[in-house]
C-alpha cells in the first residue's frame, strides 16, 4: 500500500488532488481511498489530505502517519509546517518551487515550478493538479494517461484541456530531472 | 490522555488567539506608502483582522504577523497609498 | 412547617427556600403546578427573582443556562415533550458544566401522546452528563431540591442536577410535608459564588467554544469522570441534610428496605411505597430503591445485590429496541462483574400512567421469582 | 515603545486578530465595528456560524469581551437570561447582546428570537447577515435573496437558485412592536454604529441587522467586500434605513444605480438571465416607491403593527 | 457503476436510486453533501422529488412525518446537533409508526461544539424505537440506504430506520463503490404504497390522537415487541439484497470476523476496518462487528461472544453517569444470560474524532486482555 | 326518516358531537366553523392543545377529515410535508390547513411557521386564539392581552396581570410577504368563512387569524361565549381586517365601544384598576387611528414589508 | 395486556366519537320553542357540539345524547324561542 | 386505613373536597393522602378524586379499588357511572340528592340535600365543601372543628364562614337522618 499526503492551502485544492489520485488509480485497477482532514480555518489556513492506492480494498481508516509520499502545493507552507512529519524511509517529497528549499538531512526532495507551468498553460495560479503530474513523474503511481482521462472527466471541455497539458509539463519536467 | 483542559472549556486568557500567527495565511501582502498615506484611517476602519496601526510619525502599518493579505486596504484606501504584492518568504 | 399540601406546591416552596435567582418556565402537565406556584410568589412578592416566560421549553433551558452562566442561581421545572424538547440544549449545560438544578415531574413521551407518569423522559436524557434523583415522597422532593442546588454548585460537581419526581403520583397529591425554615436552608446553602463562569465584563471570559478531537475528548474523559465522582458528594450533601434536618433516604445513593431476604426489588421513584407496603407483607422480598441514579451507583449495587437469588429491576420506562427497561441492563453489568450468581428479572410497568397495585408487586414477584432473563410489560389491570 | 500618537490602536480593538476567518470576511468586519460602538461594557450571546467557530478554536479566543455560545438556535433565549440575571444582580448597566449570522436568526434561531422580543427584554439582538449557511458551505437560508445560487438552492439545469425572496426580518421585528429596528451595512461603519448607539438609549428588545457579504460564498475577490456592500445599498439592492417609535426613516437615499451592477462580479448570481435580472430590478423599484411613500406618510407602524 | 466517489454523494445516489418523493433538508457538517448533492441532481433535473429547505432539522423532521403520513416516501439527513434537535420529533415518529429513512452522519455532540465524527448523536436515540444500522464503507451505506427502505415499508416492520455512517471517515472519504443500476433497484425496492397510514380525503384517517393509560401501554408494547420482530425482516432484506446484487455484511445482523480466536472485539462502524487489519496480523484476536445495533441483537452477540475468554466492546460513545459506553452494560446483560465466563471490557475511542489507529487496537488488545470490568477512554496519542 | 327538509343537518357537520370540549368551548366553534367552509377536500394539521386532546381519545375521533397531530410545535412543518407530498401525488385539489391554538402558533410553533411561510407551500394557517395555553390551565401565551391575569402572569399583591403586549401575529404574517391574511371572529362566521374562501384563492402560505374566547380560562359564563367574542369586535379590541396582496382593508368598522365592557364580566380581568383600563382604552385608539390612516394611505404592505 | 390497539394508534373509523354521550355531563338544558322558532339557523351556527337540526316541521332541536347544555343557543336565539333548565334525570 | 373516594363533575370541586379533607385529618394528627384522577375531559365531566387517612404515613400509592366510603356530588352521576364500583364490606355512599334513588341491593346510601342548603347558605350552588359535612356526619372520620377550621384558612372571610354553616347544616342534617 502506497500513503501520500497533500500539502496546501484552504482553496488551493489539495483534497481535489488527493481524490483525483485516487480515482485515476481506480481506472488502473487499483483500490485507493482519499480523505482530508478537515479542521475549522477558513481559505487560506494550512490543510492537508491524504490518498492511499493498494491491490486490494483498503479497510484501514486511520490517518496517514507515515506517507510513502509527500506532495507540497505551496512552499512557504515549509515555513509554517513540519511538511516531513512521519515520511517513511525511501519516501519522496514533491515541493512547487523554483528554486530547492533549505532542507533537513536525508530528505529526498524533487522540486517542479508548477505556479509557473499553470499560469502558462492554465492562465491561473491552480497548481493542484499539474503537482500531480510531477507527483507521479517521480513516483509512478498511476500512468500519466489514467490521471489525464481523470482530469478531462472531471473538468470537461478546455478546463480540462489546459489542466491536462499542465500535468503533462510538470511530469515531463521533474522526469527529466 | 495527557491533554490539560479547562472546565466546561471555559478560556480565561481573553484574546489569546494572537498565538497563533495567521500572516502565514497570506498569498499577497500590503505594502504601505508612508508618503502617501493621508492618515486618514479608511484602510484601518475595514482591515478585517484590526491590525492597522496608524501613526502620525510612520502613517498606516499591518501587523504582518496576522495580515491575511485579503486587499480589503489597498482596495479602499482612497489615496492609493498600498500596494498588494506577492508574498515571498 | 408541617402541613399536608399538594406536592407541586411543596416543591415550588422548597424552590422558593433555595432562593433562585432567575426562573425560565413553560408549562406542561404535569409539572405546571410548579411555575404556576412560583409565579404566584412572585406576584405577590413573597419570592424576590425574575421569572422568564419563554415561548418553548428549548428557551426555557436555554435562558436558565443563559442566567446560570452568569453566575446566578437558576431554575427551571418540566416533563415529557418538554423535556425532550431540551434535548440539545440538556447536553450542551452538561458539557458548559452549568450547576443548574431543573425539578422533572415525569410522564410518558409521545407518540401516542399521554399526560401521564413514567420515567420515560428523564431516562431518555440519562448519558447527557446531569444527575437524576428520584424521589418516592414530596418530602424527598422538597428535601432532595434544597440538596440539589448544594450538589450542583459544589466545586467538585459543577454540574446540573435533575430531581425526578413521578408527575401525578406525586405532584398533585396532597400529603404531610414538612417545608423546612428559611434561616436553616440559609445556613445549609450558601449563596451560589462562581469561580469558574461567570459573564461579566470586569473579567471576561469566553464560554462554550469550539473544540478540536483532543481537547474535546479531553472534556469528555473529564467530564465522565467528574459525573462518577458526583457520587461522594451526594453522599455527603445528604448526610448533612440529614443531620441538620433530621431526614434522611437510605444512604443518600441507595436506600434499602429490608433486603436481607433472598429476593430484591430494584425500583425508583414513587413506587417504592407501594413496594414497600408489599415487603412488610412478605419474608421473602426486599427493596433497593434506587435514589441516585445518575451517577449509576455500581458499587452500592453491587453490595446490594450481588448475593441475592433473584433480583427484579422494576422500570417505568422501556428501551424500544432493546426489549428492557433501560436499567435492566446496567445492573446485569453490575452483577457480571460482581461475578453473581442471581437470576435476574425485569417488570416494565406504570407506563403512561398504568397504575401499579400490591397486587401487581405480589404477582410479578410470584410469577418471576423461579425466572431469569425475563422481561415482563404491565398492562393495568389492578389484578394481573 | 516610546510616546507616540496612534492615531489607530489595534490594542483597543475588542476581538483580536488570530481569528480563523477566511481573507477579506465582511461578517468579522461587522463584529468589529459592532464592539467598538459598545465598548467593553457587554456580553456577547453568540449562535453557531461561522464567527463563531473561527473566534473560538479552544484553547484560543479571539473575544476580549465576556462571549458565551450554546448552540445555533438559542442566542436570544440564553441572552434573554443573561439580562435577567446580570439586572437581578444590579448590573444594568451592561449591554446585553445577542449576535447571530443570518441563520442563526432568521430560519433556526427566529423562534427565539421573536419569543424573547414579545417578552421585551432589554437586549440588542444584532444578525450579521451574508445571507447563507456560510460555516456549513454555503447553504440557502431565508434571507438568501432571491435568484442566488447555493449548495442547497443551486443553479442547475432546471433551476436558476432561490426561487424565494429574501425574508424580511426587520420588518417583522418592526411588527414585533420593538421601539428600535435599524438595518445597517459594513460599508457604512458610522451609521452602522451610530444605530447600535441609540438603539442601546432604548429600552427593552432592539433590533439590527447589519448586511455583511462573504467573498467565499457569494463568489467574489477578498478585497472586494466593501465595495460589494456598497454596491448592495447604492443599487437598493440593501435599504439603509431605522424605525424609532413606529416612524419609518430612509437613513441612506442613493441615487439608485441598477442591480446589474451590483449582481455582476458574484458567482452566485452568475446564471441569471436578463428575465430574472429585471425581475430584481423591478422588485427593488416597487420596495423603495413604497419605502418612500411610507417614509413620507405619517403611518406609524408601530401602532398598526 | 463501479467508481471512486466521494461516500456521502455516493449516498446521494443511493437515496436517489430509492426515488424518495419527498425530502427536507437542513445542512450540518458532516452530512450537509448528502443534501446538496441531493439539491444539484433536483435543480438538474435528475431527481423528481420535493426538496423542502425547512428553517431548522425539528422541521425536517416534522415535514419528513407529515410526508410519510401522507403516504409517500421520504427522506432526511443530518448529524450530531441536528438529530439532537429532532429528538422530540424523532421518538413520535416512531411511535406513528412510519416508515421513514434517514441517514445520520455521526458526529459528537456539544458542549463543547466540535465537528468530527463519533456515534454519540445516534447512540442518545437508541431507545426511540428507530432501527439503526451501522455502515463499515461506503459501499455498505450505499446498499443499507437500499435495504432500509425495503425493511421500513415491509408490513411486518412500518418503523423508521437510522444508516449511521462516520462523520468524514466514510462521508467525506472517496473511495471504490459501486452504484447499483435503477433497474435493479426498481425491481428490488417497490413503490411505497401504504395501507395503514396516509392522509387523504378519500379515506379520511386520524393520526397521532391522545391516548389513555391503558391503550397507550398496550402500544408502547406492541412498539417494543416489533422493534424486535424487524431483526427477522433486516435479515431477510439483507440476504434478499445479497442474492441479487452479489453484496453481503455477514448475516445482515452481525458480522464475525475470523471470530474462533479467544478475544472478541465488538464494535460498530467504520473503525471496524482498522480492526480487521489488525485481526489479520495476529491470531488470538476475532471482530464481532454490530452492523444491526437496534434491534439489538442479543442471540447472535450470545451465540458469537460466550465462549470467549475476554471480550472487548470498542464505543464511539461515552454514557455519562454510568462511565462506560452505552453498548457495554447491553453486552453484559447478554452474556450474564447466556451464563458466560468471560471477561469484558469497554474502549471508548474516536471520541469527537479522536483518530483510532491499528497501534491504538494493538494496544488496547494488549492491555486489556487479562482484565475484566475496565473502561478505557483513548486520548488521541496514535501509539497509545 | 321520511323526506324531510333539513335546513340545518348536523349529519353534514365535519367534527362530530362526543368531543371532549367545555361546554360553551369558543374554539370548538372556530373549528367547526372552519370546516364549513373548508368541506372535505382538506387535510388538517393540528398542533398539540384543547382541541387537539378533546378531539381525538383514543379509540374515539371527532374528526370527520383526514387529520394529523403530531407535537405541539410543528403544526406548520407537518403542513409543509404534507402539501409538498399531495403535490407530488397530483393532489393539487386538497386544502392543506395547518392549525394552532395561539401558544402553538404564536411562541412555541412560530419558528416552523415563520418558516413555512417563507418557503412559500401553498399552505393556510389557522391560529384559534383563545389567548392562554387553555390545555395546561391557563398560562400566559404571546397572544395573551396585556392586563389579563394567568397562571403564569397571574394578578398578585405587587402585579396586575400580564404587562406586555398581545403579540400581533397576523401583521408578522403580513411582514413575512403572505399574499393573504386576515383576522376573523367566531362571533362572525360568515367574515370568517369568506375569509377562508378568499385565501384558498391564493397560491402560496396564507394566514388567518381567528378570536376564539375561552369560557374557563377568560372566566364568563359558557352561555356567554358569541357574547364576549363580538364585544371584543365591538369595542375595537378585536380588529377584523384582511391584508390582500399587500392591501389594508378593515372588514368590520364597529362603532366603537368603551372597552371597559368587553372587560368586565371577564374574571381575568377582574384586578384591573381604572389606571390600567384607560391605558388599554388609549391603546386602542391609538392602534385604530393608526389603521384607519393605513386603511386610507396608499401604502402598500407587501412591498414595504 | 387484553387491550387491542392499531398500528401507531391510527383511528380509521372517522368521527365515532359519537359513542361518548356528553349529554351527561349536561346540568342545564336548552328547551325550544317550535312555536317561536323561525328557522333562521343562528343557534346552530353557533352551537359547539353542532347538534342542532333545524326542519321546516319541527323547528330547531338538539340532540340532546351530546348537548352539554352550555346555553350559547338559549343566548343567541333572537327570537326567545330557546329557554335553559335546570336538567332533572 | 381508611379509602374515600369523591365522584363529581369537573368544576363541581371534588378534587378540593379530597384535599381539605386530608388537611383536616392532619390536624388532627392522622396522616392523610389526596389525589386526583385526572383525564383529558373538560369541565362538566364526570370525575373521581381520592383521600387516605391512616395513623402512619401513606406509603401506598396505588389508586383507590376498594373504598370505605364515596361521595357523589351529584346524582345525575349516578346514571352514568358506577359510584358503587368495588366498595368495601361495611362501605357507606354519602350522596348529595332530595329524595332517594333507586339502588342496587345491598348498599348503605345516605342522602342530603346538599344543592338546596348550599344555595341557602353560601348563595352558590357549590356542594363540595357541604358534602364533606355530610360524609364526617355519617362517618366521623375527622371532627367538625377540624373540618371547620380547615374550611376557614382555606377560603378565609365571609366566604369561609358561609362554607362553614353548609358544613355544619349538612353535618346536623345527616346524623339526624
Ligand atoms: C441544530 C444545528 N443544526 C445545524 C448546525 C450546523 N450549523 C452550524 S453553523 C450553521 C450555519 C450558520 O449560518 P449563519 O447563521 O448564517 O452563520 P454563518 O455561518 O453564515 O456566519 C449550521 C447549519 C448546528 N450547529 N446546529
Ligand atoms: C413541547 C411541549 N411543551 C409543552 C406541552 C404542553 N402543552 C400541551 S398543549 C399546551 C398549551 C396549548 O396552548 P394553545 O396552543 O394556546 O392551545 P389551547 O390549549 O389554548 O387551545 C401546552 C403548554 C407540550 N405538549 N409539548
Ligand atoms: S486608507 Fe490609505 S491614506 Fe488612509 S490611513 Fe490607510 S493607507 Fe493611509
Ligand atoms: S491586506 Fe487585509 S488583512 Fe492585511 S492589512 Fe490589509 S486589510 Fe488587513
Ligand atoms: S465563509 Fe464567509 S462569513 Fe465565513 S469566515 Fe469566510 S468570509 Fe467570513
Ligand atoms: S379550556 Fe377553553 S379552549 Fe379548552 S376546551 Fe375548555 S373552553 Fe375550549
Ligand atoms: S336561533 Fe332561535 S329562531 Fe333561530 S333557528 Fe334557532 S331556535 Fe329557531
Ligand atoms: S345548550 Fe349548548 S350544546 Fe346544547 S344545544 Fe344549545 S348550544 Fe348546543
Ligand atoms: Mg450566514
Ligand atoms: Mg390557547
Amino acid at each position: 500500500m502506497k500513503e501520500i499526503r497533500f500539502h496546501g492551502r484552504g482553496g488551493q485544492g489539495a483534497v481535489t488532488a488527493a481524490e483525483v489520485l485516487a480515482v485515476a488509480a481506480f481506472k488502473e485497477g487499483k483500490y485507493s481511498q482519499a480523505f482530508p482532514f478537515f479542521g475549522v480555518e477558513r481559505r487560506g489556513a494550512p490543510v492537508m489530505a491524504f490518498t492511499r492506492i493498494d491491490d486490494e480494498f483498503i479497510r484501514l481508516r486511520e490517518q496517514v502517519y507515515k506517507p510513502n509520499y509527500i506532495v507540497v502545493l505551496d512552499p512557504t507552507l515549509m515555513e509554517v509546517v513540519n511538511v516531513f512529519e512521519g515520511m517513511r524511509e525511501g519516501g519522496v517529497v514533491v515541493v512547487n518551487t523554483a528554486q530547492m528549499p533549505d532542507l533537513p538531512e536525508g530528505v529526498d526532495v524533487r522540486i517542479v515550478d508548477a505556479t509557473k507551468i499553470a499560469l502558462e498553460e492554465i492562465g491561473k495560479p491552480f497548481v493542484n493538479t499539474p503537482m500531480l503530474g510531477a507527483l507521479i513523474g517521480v513516483t509512478g503511481l498511476v500512468n500519466i494517461d489514467s490521471l489525464v482521462s481523470t482530469i478531462k472527466e472531471r473538468y470537461p471541455g478546455e478546463v480540462g484541456e489546459k489542466n491536462a497539458r499542465a500535468i503533462k509539463r510538470t511530469y515531463e519536467e521533474i522526469k527529466e530531472g | 490522555m495527557g491533554e490539560k483542559v479547562t472546565i466546561g472549556g471555559i478560556i480565561y486568557d481573553v484574546g489569546n488567539s494572537t498565538a497563533t500567527k495567521t500572516g502565514t495565511w497570506r498569498v499577497f501582502k500590503p505594502v504601505f506608502d508612508s508618503d502617501k498615506c493621508k492618515r486618514c484611517g479608511i484602510c484601518a476602519k475595514f482591515c478585517p483582522e484590526g491590525i492597522i496601526e496608524i501613526t502620525q510619525e510612520k502613517g498606516a502599518q499591518a501587523n504582518m504577523d496576522y495580515c491575511k493579505g485579503c486587499g480589503i486596504c489597498a482596495e479602499e484606501c482612497p489615496f492609493d497609498a498600498i500596494k498588494m504584492e506577492v508574498e515571498k518568504k | 412547617m408541617k402541613t399536608v399540601m399538594e406536592g407541586s406546591n411543596a416543591v415550588a416552596h422548597a424552590i422558593r427556600l433555595c432562593k433562585p435567582e432567575v426562573m425560565a418556565m413553560f408549562p406542561i402537565t404535569p409539572s405546571t403546578h410548579i411555575p404556576e406556584n412560583l409565579a404566584q410568589m412572585v406576584a405577590d412578592g413573597d419570592l424576590d427573582a425574575k421569572l422568564i416566560t419563554v415561548e418553548s421549553e428549548f428557551s426555557a433551558m436555554s435562558a436558565t443556562v443563559g442566567a446560570s452562566a452568569t453566575g446566578v442561581r437558576a431554575f427551571t421545572a418540566t416533563s415529557s415533550q418538554g423535556l425532550a424538547l431540551m434535548h440539545e440544549v440538556v447536553y450542551a449545560a452538561a458539557g458548559m458544566r452549568l450547576p443548574i438544578v431543573t425539578t422533572i415531574v415525569n410522564r410518558a413521551l409521545s407518540a401516542p401522546i399521554n399526560i401521564w407518569n413514567d420515567q420515560q423522559d428523564t431516562i431518555s436524557e440519562r448519558d447527557s452528563g446531569w444527575l437524576q434523583i428520584y424521589c418516592e415522597t414530596n418530602q424527598e422532593a422538597v428535601d432532595t431540591m434544597i440538596q440539589a442546588y448544594k450538589i450542583a454548585e459544589d466545586k467538585r460537581v459543577l454540574l446540573p442536577v435533575f430531581v425526578c419526581m413521578d408527575g401525578f403520583i406525586l405532584s398533585h397529591t396532597y400529603e404531610p410535608v414538612d417545608i423546612p425554615e428559611q434561616k436553616d436552608v440559609d445556613e445549609f446553602l450558601p449563596p451560589y459564588k462562581p469561580e469558574h463562569a461567570f459573564l461579566d465584563p470586569d473579567k471576561p471570559m469566553t464560554m462554550g467554544p469550539f473544540a478540536y478531537p483532543k481537547p474535546y475528548a479531553a472534556m469528555r474523559k473529564e467530564l465522565s469522570k467528574d459525573v462518577m465522582k458526583a457520587k461522594a458528594v451526594v453522599k455527603e450533601v445528604h448526610d448533612e441534610f440529614a443531620k441538620k434536618f433530621g431526614r434522611s433516604y437510605g444512604n443518600g445513593i441507595i436506600e434499602e428496605y429490608k433486603n436481607d431476604r433472598p429476593i430484591a426489588i430494584v425500583a425508583m421513584g414513587s413506587v417504592c411505597g407501594t413496594i414497600k407496603e408489599v415487603v412488610d407483607k412478605r419474608d421473602d422480598v426486599g427493596l433497593v430503591r434506587v435514589r441516585c441514579y445518575r451517577p449509576f451507583p455500581k458499587e452500592e449495587l453491587a453490595k446490594a445485590l450481588k448475593d441475592k437469588e433473584n433480583v427484579i429491576v422494576f422500570e417505568k420506562n422501556v428501551a424500544l429496541g432493546l426489549n428492557s427497561g433501560a436499567m435492566y441492563p446496567e445492573i446485569k453489568d453490575v452483577l457480571y462483574s460482581a461475578g453473581s450468581k442471581a437470576r435476574v428479572n425485569n417488570v416494565i410497568g406504570g407506563i403512561g400512567g398504568i397504575d401499579v397495585t400490591k397486587e401487581n408487586v405480589e404477582n410479578f414477584i410470584e410469577r418471576l421469582k423461579d425466572k431469569e432473563g425475563v422481561v415482563e410489560f404491565l398492562g393495568g389491570d389492578p389484578n394481573e | 515603545m516610546s510616546e507616540i500618537t496612534k492615531l489607530n490602536d489595534p490594542e483597543k480593538e475588542l476581538i483580536a486578530p488570530g481569528h480563523r476567518s477566511c481573507a477579506g470576511c465582511g461578517a468579522i468586519i461587522a463584529i468589529r465595528e459592532m464592539l467598538r460602538a459598545t465598548g467593553k461594557n457587554v456580553v456577547i450571546c453568540e449562535a453557531t456560524g461561522c464567527m463563531e467557530v473561527t473566534t473560538t478554536p479552544y484553547p484560543e479566543t479571539s473575544w476580549k469581551v465576556p462571549w458565551i455560545h450554546v448552540l445555533f438556535e438559542n442566542a436570544a433565549s440564553v441572552a434573554s437570561g443573561v439580562r435577567e440575571a446580570l439586572d437581578k444582580k444590579g448590573r444594568k448597566d451592561v449591554t446585553v447582546i445577542a449576535l447571530g449570522g443570518d441563520g442563526g436568526t432568521v430560519d433556526i434561531g427566529f423562534r427565539a428570537m421573536s419569543g424573547a422580543m414579545e417578552r421585551g427584554h432589554n437586549i440588542l439582538y444584532i444578525c450579521y447577515d451574508n445571507e447563507a449557511y456560510m460555516n456549513t458551505g454555503v447553504q440557502r437560508s431565508g434571507a438568501t435573496p432571491f435568484g442566488a445560487s447555493t449548495t442547497t438552492s443551486p443553479a442547475g439545469k432546471v433551476s436558476f437558485g432561490k426561487s424565494e425572496w429574501k425574508k424580511n426580518v426587520p420588518m417583522i421585528a418592526v411588527a414585533h412592536g420593538l421601539k428600535y429596528v435599524a438595518t445597517a451595512s459594513i460599508a457604512y461603519p458610522e451609521d452602522f454604529q451610530n444605530k447600535i448607539k441609540k438603539a442601546l438609549t432604548f429600552k427593552g428588545g432592539k433590533y439590527i441587522h447589519v448586511h455583511a457579504p462573504c467573498p467565499v460564498g457569494w463568489g467574489f475577490e477578498s478585497s472586494k467586500t466593501i465595495k460589494v456592500a456598497k454596491a448592495a445599498v447604492e443599487t437598493g439592492m440593501w435599504a439603509l434605513y431605522e424605525v424609532e417609535n413606529g416612524n419609518f426613516k430612509l437613513t441612506m437615499k442613493p441615487n439608485r444605480k441598477p442591480v446589474k451592477e451590483y449582481l455582476t462580479g458574484q458567482k452566485r448570481f452568475k446564471q441569471l438571465k436578463d428575465e430574472q435580472i429585471s425581475e430584481i430590478q423591478e422588485h427593488i423599484d416597487r420596495t423603495w416607491k413604497e419605502l418612500e411613500k411610507l417614509e413620507s406618510s405619517d403611518v406609524n407602524l408601530l401602532s398598526i403593527l
